[in-house]
């Protein structure tokens, strides 16, 4: 998965649990969910969509790496880049 | 009166499995009977509860990749074909740990892997899938049987009448399985049938038949080889009538007024469990442990079974329009 | 010649017929099975010369049990074949409907998605050819009523020709009716023709003051029609369905929208039917675009009459579309 | 001991009428045994026992009709050796189904009467027509319809627009105003109002608040969610759900309404969830049977939930059974919440925000995750000593989540 399909997918999720927010606005290190006031349900929606498309199921301790979008993609080409493709 | 059963010589593995098979189907309807006074299990449920030896003789004699089409009565099919009893019961919950996402509900049994087409609740309805099935093995060049169960009562639909003639007309290789257990529920079969005995009236089809008692699990099961074998070999169909009889209600709401009581306890004297206990104990097959250890058994999967239902889910709202048309095409 | 397609002249009963052949050849899975489609040749000579080049075992002749033969093309399409049912008309299958509703249409859906069911079913369908109440019924909108189906009405030589190949390819069931009156009908077909879309339906003629939605033989009715009304300055667009279920409502509604008036020309019969539908999907998606009430022409709600000027009476014509659309536009004084 | 309840025999059965019993106290049965007889629309069956036990208590006399699911009889099992076979553990025959009891009649929240209409003479219009005249800023009275029954078309309203164009002269027709975008919240908004006051109006509140450690309780549901898959991650939210329905055991006055002056403790426990719309507003739909569901089965109730409450496929039953209210401001980063009661409830809990605080025990500092539980309740039904039982036992709930 490169990283404009990874980014492409993030936002369609975002979108998906905000619609009326634009995700492209965010910063790289902004707080997603205080941005596009996501709740935890709303946010576990999101989590579940990326592992279904990419396979990465992001365990709850590890939440606080993936509260922004810079973190968010790191964490995922870190996995996607351990798992066997 | 000494019972007399044929005197195949069943061995000790297979007289066990045999009881063992139909142990399971007893007691998981019984839980089933239980479980819909609860109110767990809805909807229309119909028992197996005295036909046991039918459906495991005859599963006994078929392939893997045979093809089997049942009716709405058919959780002694399933389990004798190989469903699993969690997949069956959590269908029942109406969960979508079920055999079919809890969509089908307990007429309408499927399952991929064992090739098991189906409960069908139309009277009658499985008849021309199974000639389908068998036409397809046949241009396909496959050895397979293709085995259809039904009641008497389906034996007086247009459906069976042209699958039959159909059948015997392209030489399809269809084991037809009749379970004439003498209720099209609530109606006898003397006021149904002109001609009552099943395997002869079929005659006209030129179709090759055979009556058994199906109260005898060997008996069936000795038929239902050489049934199949005929099948198999590309003789074309074959029609075999299990007499045999339901000990519980045709339904889950139905106060039985069109047969007698005693009726019903004279065939319980046939009880197929009881009539192979009797006959491996003969044999010096089964010991009072043995039946103990295969109760218990059959009790533990029935338990599993139940827990597996209880901690099953409910397939969301969202999933509703999913299979109407296939993933592939739904725009 | 600008290197346009060569064309050759053909009938609908021809284009019927290639289609089938061209199946047959591409796909040894394929094979045809219904009453008289083998000796006979079919009933509408859809399949002359099959049994001869393709032998019986793919060109079955069935007894007459419309029943067990349907509910065998279920089957042997479980089984991994490509079957083609021909039911001989929309009148026998009333006989097969409780497979086709129960069995075909259901099994997906109530398996859990375990099962498809790879089966195409042709019928012929209609009235205008004097054959009384019993042998004259116009029912496609019935099965277009049931979810789990796809329900396809070919009007034009390329449809004919056209459409059965991408039905076979569907994973589930796929209804085509073909109106009887339409199989001696001359057209002309590319040289190269082949598989068509079975999703859009098409406009057959552009227009600007009424929409005209029909399908099946009620097309050539709406576009002599739209000639009549054109002579007199009225401009009708003319859409041809193509497929009953799903309907394509985005191609109506854009017409709709570019008219603001909706004509629907039905075989059927009125209540609860097809045209019905169109009508309420117009009038809950295009409401504000209209600016006369949508009209409906459908078949008398008698049982077709033998009597030859009986029967005409009771079917869509040209001049009761030409009647309903100069209500319509007229309707300004 | 176990209940012999009248069973449902058919999908249609509402109720059944016992018509002879088989037993009487004191003697044993076995499963399978016929222990009544009972008659239905479809006529007389005869009643299968499966527990096996001895006879207790008849509850219901021959001859009387009773609902599905109403106890018939009480069964001991102490006396019984067990059989050979073990009894197979399966869900009692009793289950609790909520006796069919009227529901107490809730007053319908008031809502302002609607202003009268004054109907101006109606002019027939087509629905184009009347998009093109706001178009074209043409007025609909200036207008002569030429349609059937003197209905206005499209033509009328563009010859009407030339007409007008041609007298006036005027620059440019008026830019059509931009139609101010209808607030579908109003409807919510005055229904949000209502309640709100009329809590204030009537119910003395009274808060209590208690700071409750949530380590044991995020350590347990971490451990529990690496063990699924994450579509059945169960979030903390549910735990919390669970312990209040827990809590409301030691203190179930809590748990119901205040109608015309009378306290009515209600015995099932419907926690209503507190949930916010994207486009603002908030609805509070009730999760039936709290106490009856298991964590997983919570966790896919409040999934279903929200998810049809965002698109707005709420049951009626959905949107007043709640017997109590449950709301949970954890995700914006507030500490503690004071809610306003939902008349006619008695209380409310609320949760902010788990947070990391220090922390103090025996003797030593610490750092732990904690979470603020509120509770208001109403002085007219519970006062604060029931209240603090409850917080209490909310706390204890929480310590020990396996029991949850």
């Amino acid at each position: 998965m490169t990283d404009a399909q990874l980014k492409e997918m993030v936002f369609r999720g975002l979108r998906q649990i905000a619609p009326e927010a634009d995700p492209t606005l965010l910063l790289p290190d902004e707080n997603i969910r205080g941005a596009l006031d996501v709740d935890s349900y709303d946010f576990l929606q999101f989590l579940i969509a990326i592992s279904e498309e990419t396979g990465v199921e992001i365990p709850e301790a590890d939440y606080q790496k993936v509260f922004t979008l810079a973190g968010l993609f790191a964490y995922l080409s870190a996995a996607l880049a351990k798992k066997p493709s | 009166m000494k019972k007399k059963l044929p005197h195949s010589t069943a061995d000790r593995e297979h007289g066990l499995r045999l009881l063992q098979q139909m142990l399971l189907i007893r007691r998981f309807e019984e839980k089933c009977a239980e479980l819909y006074t609860a109110t767990k299990i809805r909807g229309f449920l119909h028992l197996y509860i005295g036909e046991e030896a039918v459906s495991v003789g005859v599963m006994a004699t078929l392939a893997p990749d045979d093809a089997v089409v049942a009716t709405y009565r058919e959780h002694g099919q399933a389990l004798a074909r190989g469903v699993s009893p969690g997949a069956l019961m959590a269908e029942m919950y109406g969960k979508q740990e079920g055999c079919c996402r809890g969509r089908g509900g307990s007429m309408h049994i499927f399952d991929a892997a064992t090739r098991f087409y189906g409960g069908n609740a139309i009277v009658g309805g499985g008849l021309p899938l199974v000639i389908g099935l068998a036409l397809a093995d046949k241009m396909q060049g496959r050895r397979r049987v293709c085995c259809c169960f039904f009641g008497d009562g389906a034996v007086a639909e247009g459906a069976f009448h042209e699958s039959m003639n159909i059948a015997a007309l392209w030489q399809l290789p269809v084991l037809f399985v009749c379970e004439n257990n003498l209720y099209a529920m609530g109606t006898r079969i003397n006021l149904a049938q002109s001609v009552t005995d099943l395997a002869s009236k079929v005659s006209g089809y030129a179709v090759k038949s055979e009556a058994v008692d199906g109260m005898d699990v060997l008996a069936v099961e000795a038929a239902a080889k050489q049934a199949a074998e005929f099948v198999r070999q590309g003789k074309g169909p074959y029609f075999l009538e299990c007499r045999t009889y339901r000990f519980r209600a045709h339904s889950m709401f139905d106060a039985e007024l069109y047969r007698p009581k005693e009726e019903v306890e004279e065939w319980k004297k046939r009880d197929p469990i009881v009539l192979l206990c009797d006959y491996l104990r003969k044999e010096e097959i089964l010991s009072d442990a043995d039946l103990e250890r295969s109760e218990n058994e059959a009790a533990r999967e029935v338990e599993a079974a139940v827990a597996f239902a209880e901690a099953g889910t409910f397939e969301p709202v969202e999933e509703l329009t999913r299979f109407v048309y296939s993933d592939r095409r739904t725009g | 010649m600008n290197g346009e397609e060569q064309k050759v002249r053909t009938t609908y009963r021809e284009a019927v017929r290639e289609g089938i052949r061209e199946a047959l050849k591409k796909d040894e899975r394929v094979f045809l099975m219904g009453e008289d489609v083998g000796h006979y040749g079919g009933c509408y000579a859809t399949s002359k010369g099959f049994l001869q080049e393709f032998g019986p075992e793919r060109i079955r002749d069935t007894p007459m049990s419309e029943l067990a033969f349907t509910g065998a093309g279920i089957g042997a399409a479980m089984g991994g074949m490509r079957p083609i049912v021909e039911i001989m008309t929309v009148n026998f299958s009333l006989l097969a409907l409780d497979q086709i509703l129960n069995n075909a249409a259901t099994l997906l859906h109530m398996s859990g998605g375990l099962f498809n069911v790879p089966l195409v079913i042709r019928m012929a369908t209609g009235a205008g050819r004097q054959l009384a109440a019993q042998h004259a019924h116009s029912l496609e909108g019935w099965y277009a009523h049931i979810p789990g189906i796809r329900v396809l009405a070919p009007a034009t030589c390329e449809d004919a020709r056209g459409m059965l190949w991408t039905a076979l390819e569907d994973p589930d069931p796929v209804l085509i009716f073909e109106n009887q009156t339409l199989y001696p009908m001359e057209g002309e077909l590319s040289v190269s023709a082949g598989a068509v879309d079975i999703e859009h339906a098409r406009v057959q003629r552009e227009g600007r003051d009424v929409s005209i939605i029909t399908y099946s033989a009620s097309l050539y009715k709406a576009l002599a029609a739209a000639e009549t009304l054109a002579a007199e300055g009225v401009s009708a667009e003319v859409i041809d369905l193509r497929t009953l279920r799903p309907l394509d409502d985005a191609t109506i509604l854009a017409s709709v929208a570019r008219t603001h008036r909706a004509l629907i020309v039905d075989e059927g019969w009125r209540s609860g039917s097809l045209a019905a539908e169109i009508s309420a999907r117009i009038m809950e998606q295009a409401f504000y675009e209209l600016d006369a009430p949508v009209e409906r022409v459908c078949s008398a709600e008698v049982p077709m009459p033998y009597a030859r000027h009986m029967e005409q009476a009771a079917l869509p014509q040209a001049e009761t579309i030409v009647a309903a659309v100069k209500r319509m536009v007229h309707a300004n004084g | 001991m176990g209940e012999f309840c009248m069973p449902s025999l058919g999908a249609d059965m509402e109720a059944g009428t016992l018509v002879e019993w088989m037993v009487k106290p004191g003697d044993r049965v076995r499963r399978g045994d016929i222990i009544a007889t009972v008659e239905t629309q479809k006529g007389l069956f005869e009643v299968e026992n499966y527990e096996n036990g001895v006879v207790q208590e008849l509850l219901v006399q021959a001859g009387t009709e009773v609902p599905v699911g109403t106890v018939l009889a009480r069964l001991s099992s102490e006396g019984m050796a067990p059989p050979a076979a073990p009894s197979v553990p399966g869900p009692a025959v009793a289950v609790a189904v909520p006796a069919a009891t009227e529901p107490a009649v809730k007053p319908a929240p008031e809502v302002p009467p609607l202003p009268p209409v004054s109907a101006p003479k109606r002019v027939p219009i087509s629905p184009s027509a009347r998009k093109l005249a706001a178009e074209l800023g043409v007025e609909l009275g200036a207008i002569r319809g030429g349609g059937p029954h003197g209905a206005i078309e499209r033509a009328d309203v563009e010859r009407a627009a030339q007409e007008k164009k041609a007298a006036v002269q005027a620059p440019g027709p008026p830019a059509a105003e931009k139609p101010h975008p209808v607030d579908y919240q109003s409807g919510m908004r005055q229904a949000i109002a209502a309640a709100m006051s009329r809590s204030n109006r009537e119910i003395p509140h009274y808060y209590l608040e208690t700071t409750i450690d949530m380590s044991a309780a995020l350590r347990f549901l971490e451990g529990e969610n690496l063990k699924r898959s994450i579509k059945d991650r169960i979030l903390p939210a549910v735990l919390l759900l669970k312990a209040v329905a827990r809590a409301l055991a030691q203190t179930p006055e809590l748990n119901g309404f205040w109608i015309d002056n009378r306290h009515q403790v209600q015995e099932s426990v419907n926690l209503g969830f507190a949930i916010s719309l994207r486009q603002g507003g908030l609805i509070a739909p009730a999760i039936h049977n709290v106490d009856l569901l298991s964590l997983d089965e919570l966790m896919a109730a409040t999934r279903d939930l929200i998810t049809r409450t965002r698109s707005g496929h709420l049951r009626s039953s959905e949107m007043t059974d709640a017997t109590i209210t449950v709301t949970n401001l954890g995700d914006l980063g507030v500490d503690t919440v004071y809610g306003v009661i939902y008349p006619p409830q008695v209380a409310l809990v609320g949760f902010g925000r788990i947070s990391e605080r220090p922390w103090a025990e025996n003797g030593m500092l610490g750092v732990r995750r904690v979470v603020t539980a509120t509770l208001s309740a109403d002085h007219r039904a519970t006062d604060g000593h029931r209240g603090s039982l409850f917080l209490e036992a909310l706390n204890r709930h929480l310590q020990n989540p396996e029991q949850l």
